[in-house]
């Protein structure tokens, strides 16, 4: 089984997750497109583990992984705060930052 | 050993250039609290001077030149810039002149205004001292440069300083004409140190420079001695230059500048050789400006002006000398002319304090009997009586000129010259002297001071005894009376017909004088405003140079400035900045989306970098 | 293909496994629940439909086939549908784990009671998998009463599995594996006079469990998300029909599941009492084996139907303070007490 | 064999992806992450990888799109309007641009498509908490951080008191 399918396949996703964090007009539906990217990343990992064969890949996909869940749990509950502040969870309408 | 120790010349130097500095540091900087001692302080700090260069005289007229380098100021690739020592007996010559003049001025300083000597202008002689000094030993054309601005610096300060609104005026015009002299020195300079690499005269002489080069760096080096001596298109400055007080003049203009353009012909011998074209120039402009200088010293309405106007004609007639190569003769009769000039300026300085009032010299004689004496001396050497050093001064230029050209036509018109000059002198000896015989109540008080009795005396005997120095010059006019010369006239005729010109002169002032004094003051024809304008030079330049620059200015302010840069360059530059800002802060939009689109693309890039890098 | 005969044999375990549980185990578990109940309240409960009141729960589930399914509006239709599939699917996917026989060769293949053996996390996986539909549900049928029932299921799923996933923590430590296969093997011993059953051995554990495993499968005390009182039945309101049935039969799928977890992990699983060691047998004994299996996971359901009659339904957050604040900790420290001991005893 | 499941489970993947981003529903995205995240778990038990695959599925099915289908029930979000169509076209763009520079990448770095080497098959556990024990101690203790911060984050003011006032309880 070569090993290009799967990076095709984790390309996809990633680019996928890419274009959902730009569309996506709130919060919510942002973090779920960065979920996607995680899901790419770690698909990646493995298939350059089997490509390798060496099992550490595994390890650290798995820390990743772990780290990944951290942050994407951040992203979700700062959404909520955000919506509890702003009562909006509209990323367009926080643009304060606008220069 | 310590003598010996201070007699070496860069002791010397130091002591002759360090005194005027430190004394005009001193005036200049003390201010008000220094006002009494300016007076006395400018002296001490000339006696330095005179004490720290008579060793370095000396050794110059022994014949030895001490030549040294003192401080290098400069290492540019291989090319070095240094100031050094030489002192040659040219310049052991002026320098011993310079000393006499400038300890006589400040002696007359002293004595005529005391304690009411303005620091500023004490300040101001000493920066001259120190300023000619300088060009005199420097051993090339780079201390010359500095000499020559410092002393336009220092006339501008002199003019500047004495308050007089025509004279500030003046002022600012002489500084403009003074520095376009320095740019024509400075270009000769560079195009000179461009083909040499060496700014010495050693190196000057040494190399053979291409002919072409020669000519461009030999017209820029007359056209600055042209302005600074005054000579004729450029002459007009003594018009502005009068304003100053008479002391000023006496020193600055008359002596110093004059020096230093003289210098800068004899100090480039290569370049003003007797068959060259600058020579030639030089020759021809030293006649012109002599014949029209004498012929508006004549028409002068003002004593100094016309002073002023009988130096160009001298000088004229030492530019004459050196373009023919008589170069020794011609810096003879450059000393004589500073001897009798500062003399005559100082006497009129001394009478006329306010310049253009010639009417109260009555009474003269008896309240001022060693001035009006000393001014007799000073106007009958200038115009050449046979005894004192105007004559000799004349009668070598002449002879050496006749004797190196052997051109019998520039002979006669050089002694053609002296009959106006011998008439000048004298009608302004007669005038001031028979002026002076009534009474006059003005001034009774006033009494001679002891050191104007003093400076005029050393002024007087060397006017008188001036001529001696040409017999110790050895190869001078007396020399050739002894010396059989091989020329077509006999040496005596050399020496006679200068004289019985000279004579002729005097006798028709005399007669003149005598016969209609009255209608000769009145005649204020046209010939008379002409040559007392100067052949209105000054004023063809205003129309025909002066006005067309300016509309070119005008032009370009309207045209290039207005249009071409506020409009177009700054105007369009700030349409485009802020049709930028305006295109930028759409894209800074503080949506989460645009600046995530922005790091995506910067992804992309960075992917395709590595691709393509590595 | 090569696999020829081991395929059948394994899609042929698949296969009956589901069948037979939701065949048999689901509906007899329904009717012992109603019947233990009513007697419970000294009430008979039913017998009408066959002998025993065993038709019962086939007649409940042909009048909920027979009633047509309304479609409300707002509901979400995709996760009102998927809302029931995911629960069973994954209460049956828990029992892919499960050794429920003996192994026994039969024409040259050693055939095991057990489908595949992946191990523990394994099932944690396939029983978080169920933790959507709750969630799904509630959303699904767009009611607010439901919703409220649906979050509320679904965060106790999830704790609760926690708290499961802590309890096997203990075990597996003991056994040196996560799969079940080895943790029943290991339990093929003698304790002294008892069976070597991992209940002797992880107390702890073991109530942590079956605690667990009660309140993730929604029975008994801890079934505050579909309680009748104030929620009106929660997410199951909205449902009728063919889903209700699902809904139902996940349910009690679970509950079997668990009990079979229960059994598999500290029971001793379909190891005869005091067997020790491997035993190689023939088809019979296997069988045996599996009805000891089916004997034990009866008892334990017949214990959560006993507590669920017995004890009143927790508040929403009186369950929530139970396992955070007691329940975990306790498996928590469960987990680092076996590790010690076994880091100390070899 | 082993070629037809990836296939499948790649088409499954790569639908459920375009479904996360197109969807209007919020809990619809939601739920199309939970079947990416399922089959990229699965994905990973076909690349031989078992745990990863299982805690893929622990951790992000009932785990992460779990809570994002949480939070969208607890905020309840409305359907995505429609507008903002250069916002789309500029993000299709740029994902196309981000894709192309992507697979130029990987195909020039990975063009030859190389056997895979044989599985060494090191046990997981002792990798985890043998060779990367602190990298484990490190995540635990980030994971602990944002526990802890998500508890404080979503407190409400009166939060405080409801918690005090439950203490009668159990």
């Amino acid at each position: 089984m070569p090993l290009w399918p799967y990076l095709a396949l984790s390309g996809l996703l990633f680019t996928l997750g890419l274009v959902g964090l730009l569309i996506r007009r709130n919060a919510v539906g942002a973090v779920m497109a960065f979920g996607l990217m995680i899901n790419a990343s770690l698909l990646n990992l493995a298939a350059f583990t089997r490509q390798h064969g060496d099992g550490r890949g595994e390890a650290v996909a798995f820390l990743v992984l772990l780290v990944a869940a951290a942050e994407m749990v951040v992203g979700l509950i700062l959404a909520i705060a955000l919506f509890r502040n702003q009562k909006t969870a509209d990323l367009d309408e926080l643009d304060r930052l606008k220069w | 050993m310590v003598a010996m120790e201070m007699l070496s010349p860069a002791s010397c130097v130091l002591i002759a250039l360090g005194a005027p500095l430190l004394g005009a540091l001193f005036n200049g900087l003390s201010g008000d609290r220094g006002a009494r001692l300016a007076g006395r302080l400018g002296l001490l700090a000339m006696v330095g001077c005179a004490i720290g260069s008579v060793p370095l005289c000396v050794r110059g007229l022994l014949g030895e030149t001490a030549a040294e380098e003192l401080y290098v100021w400069g290492v540019i690739g291989d090319l070095k810039l240094t100031i050094g020592l030489e002192v040659d007996p040219l310049s052991a010559i002026l320098l011993a002149g310079w000393v006499v003049v400038g300890l006589t001025v400040h002696l007359w300083l002293l004595g005529v205004e005391g304690d009411r000597v303005s620091p500023r202008s004490a300040a101001a002689f000493n920066l001259v001292t120190v300023a000619v000094v300088l060009a005199l030993i420097g051993d090339g054309y780079g201390s010359l440069a500095i000499g020559w601005g410092l002393l336009g610096l220092c006339s501008h300060a002199l003019l500047d300083g004495s308050g007089r609104t025509e004279a500030v005026s003046g002022a600012r015009k002489l500084w403009v004409i003074d520095r376009l002299g320095d740019m024509a020195l400075l270009l000769g300079i560079m195009l000179l140190l461009a083909q040499v690499g060496s700014l010495e005269y050693a190196a000057g002489r040494a190399a053979d420079i291409p002919e072409r080069l020669a000519v461009w760096s030999g017209l820029l080096l007359l056209v600055a001695a042209a302005v600074k001596g005054g000579q004729i298109p450029f002459h007009y400055w003594w018009a502005s230059a009068v304003g100053a007080p008479a002391v000023a003049n006496a020193l600055v203009h008359a002596t110093a500048m004059g020096m230093l353009a003289i210098l800068l012909l004899a100090r480039s011998p290569a370049l003003f050789a007797p068959g060259s074209i600058p020579g030639q120039l030089a020759v021809a402009i030293g006649g012109l400006s002599g014949f029209m200088g004498i012929a508006m010293a004549l028409g002068a309405r003002d004593v100094q002006r016309g002073l002023g106007h009988a130096t160009t004609s001298q000088l004229g007639l030492v530019f004459v000398a050196i373009g023919l190569g008589a170069r020794e003769a011609g810096v003879f009769l450059l000393l004589s002319h500073t001897f009798f000039k500062v003399l005559l300026l100082l006497c009129v300085g001394r009478i006329f304090p306010e310049p253009g009032r010639e009417g109260e010299a009555k009474g003269l004689r008896r309240r001022l009997p060693v001035s009006s004496w000393a001014l007799l001396v000073g106007a009958l050497a200038m115009g050449g009586m046979p005894p004192l050093a105007g004559f000799w001064g004349y009668a070598a230029v002449l002879a050496s000129i006749y004797r190196i050209a052997g051109d019998l036509f520039v002979w006669t018109a050089g002694c053609a010259l002296l009959l106006p000059t011998a008439f000048f002198g004298a009608r302004l000896g007669l005038i001031i002297f028979k002026e002076g015989e009534g009474e006059s109540e003005a001034g009774r008080g006033e009494r001679e001071s002891p050191l104007l009795i003093l400076a005029f005396l050393g002024l007087g005997l060397l006017t008188v005894a001036g001529g001696a120095m040409e017999y110790f010059r050895g190869e001078g006019v007396v020399a050739s009376l002894l010396a059989p010369s091989q020329a077509a006239l006999p040496s005596l005729a050399l020496v006679a017909v200068p004289g019985a010109v000279v004579l002729v002169g005097m006798g028709l002032a005399w007669a003149a004088n005598r016969s209609g004094k009255k209608e000769a003051d009145e005649r204020e024809n046209r010939l008379r405003h002409l040559l007392d304008e100067g052949f209105y030079v000054e004023e063809f330049g205003e129309r025909f140079i002066g006005r067309p620059l300016g509309s070119i200015a005008r032009w370009l302010r309207d045209v290039v400035d207005v249009l071409l840069i506020d409009l177009l360059c700054i105007g369009g530059l700030a349409l485009t900045l802020r049709g930028a800002g305006w295109l930028l802060a759409r894209t800074q939009s503080g949506k989460v989306w645009s600046c995530a689109l922005a790091v995506a693309l910067g992804t992309a890039v960075i992917l395709l970098l590595l691709t393509h890098l590595s | 293909m090569e696999y020829g005969e081991e395929l059948f044999i394994g899609v042929g375990k698949a296969v009956v496994l589901p069948v037979a549980i939701m065949g048999i185990g689901v509906p007899l578990l329904a009717l012992a629940e109603r019947r233990i109940g009513a007697r419970m309240q000294g009430r008979l409960g039913p017998r009408a439909a066959g002998p025993f009141g065993l038709f019962q729960p086939l007649a409940d589930g042909l009048k909920l086939l027979s009633k047509g399914a309304p479609v409300f509006s707002g509901t979400d239709r995709l996760a009102y549908v998927l809302a029931p599939l995911v629960g069973v699917l994954s209460a049956l996917a828990v029992f892919a784990a499960i050794p429920f026989a003996g192994t026994f060769t039969w024409m040259g293949h050693s055939i095991r009671g057990q489908i595949a053996d992946p191990g523990v996390i394994y099932v944690l996986a396939a029983a978080g998998l169920g933790v959507y539909a709750p969630l799904l549900a509630g959303w699904g049928s767009g009611d607010r009463l439901a919703l409220i029932g649906g979050l509320s299921g679904t965060v106790r799923q999830i704790s609760f599995l926690l708290c499961m996933g802590l309890a096997l923590l203990g075990v597996c430590l003991l056994h040196g594996s996560t799969q079940l296969g080895e943790i029943v093997l290991g339990q093929a011993s003698t304790f002294g006079p008892l069976p070597g059953w991992n209940i002797w051995v992880q107390p702890l554990g073991f109530v942590l469990f079956l605690v667990g495993t009660m309140a993730w499968s929604g029975a008994s005390p801890f079934d505050f998300d579909r309680a009748d009182g104030e929620l009106m039945g929660g997410y199951r309101r909205r449902y009728s029909g063919i889903f209700l049935a699902f809904l139902g039969a996940s349910r009690y799928a679970r509950q079997i599941a668990g009990a079979a977890l229960v059994v598999t992990v500290y029971g001793g699983g379909e190891t005869l009492p005091w067997r020790t060691g491997e035993a190689a047998m023939d088809g019979w004994t296997a069988l045996v084996e599996g009805m000891a299996f089916a004997v034990k996971t009866g008892l334990v359901l017949c214990f959560f139907i006993w507590v669920r009659w017995s004890l009143p339904r927790l508040r929403y957050d009186q369950a929530m303070r139970l396992v955070w604040r007691v329940l975990i900790p306790l498996g928590l420290l469960n987990t680092v007490g076996t590790g010690l001991v076994a880091h100390l005893m070899n | 064999m082993e070629i037809a499941i990836f296939v499948l489970l790649a088409c499954v993947c790569a639908l459920t992806g375009i479904l996360t981003v197109v969807c209007r529903k919020p809990m619809h995205s939601s739920l199309y992450l939970a079947a990416n995240s399922l089959s990229v778990g699965l994905l990973c038990i076909l690349l031989s990888a078992p745990f990863l695959a299982l805690a893929q599925i622990f951790v992000c099915v009932a785990g992460i799109a779990l809570l994002s289908a949480v939070v969208v029930v607890v905020l309840n979000l409305e359907d995505e309007p429609r507008k903002g169509t250069f916002r789309t076209l500029s993000g299709g763009a740029t994902g196309c641009i981000v894709l192309g520079a992507l697979g130029y990448f990987l195909w020039h770095w990975w063009g030859a498509s190389r056997e895979p080497a044989p599985d060494v098959g090191t046990p997981f556990g002792e990798l985890v908490f043998g060779e990367f024990l602190l990298p484990v101690e490190l995540t635990a203790f980030l994971l602990l951080v944002a526990l802890l911060g998500s508890v404080l984050l979503t407190r409400r003011e009166g939060e405080k008191r409801t918690a005090s006032a439950g203490r009668s309880g159990l």
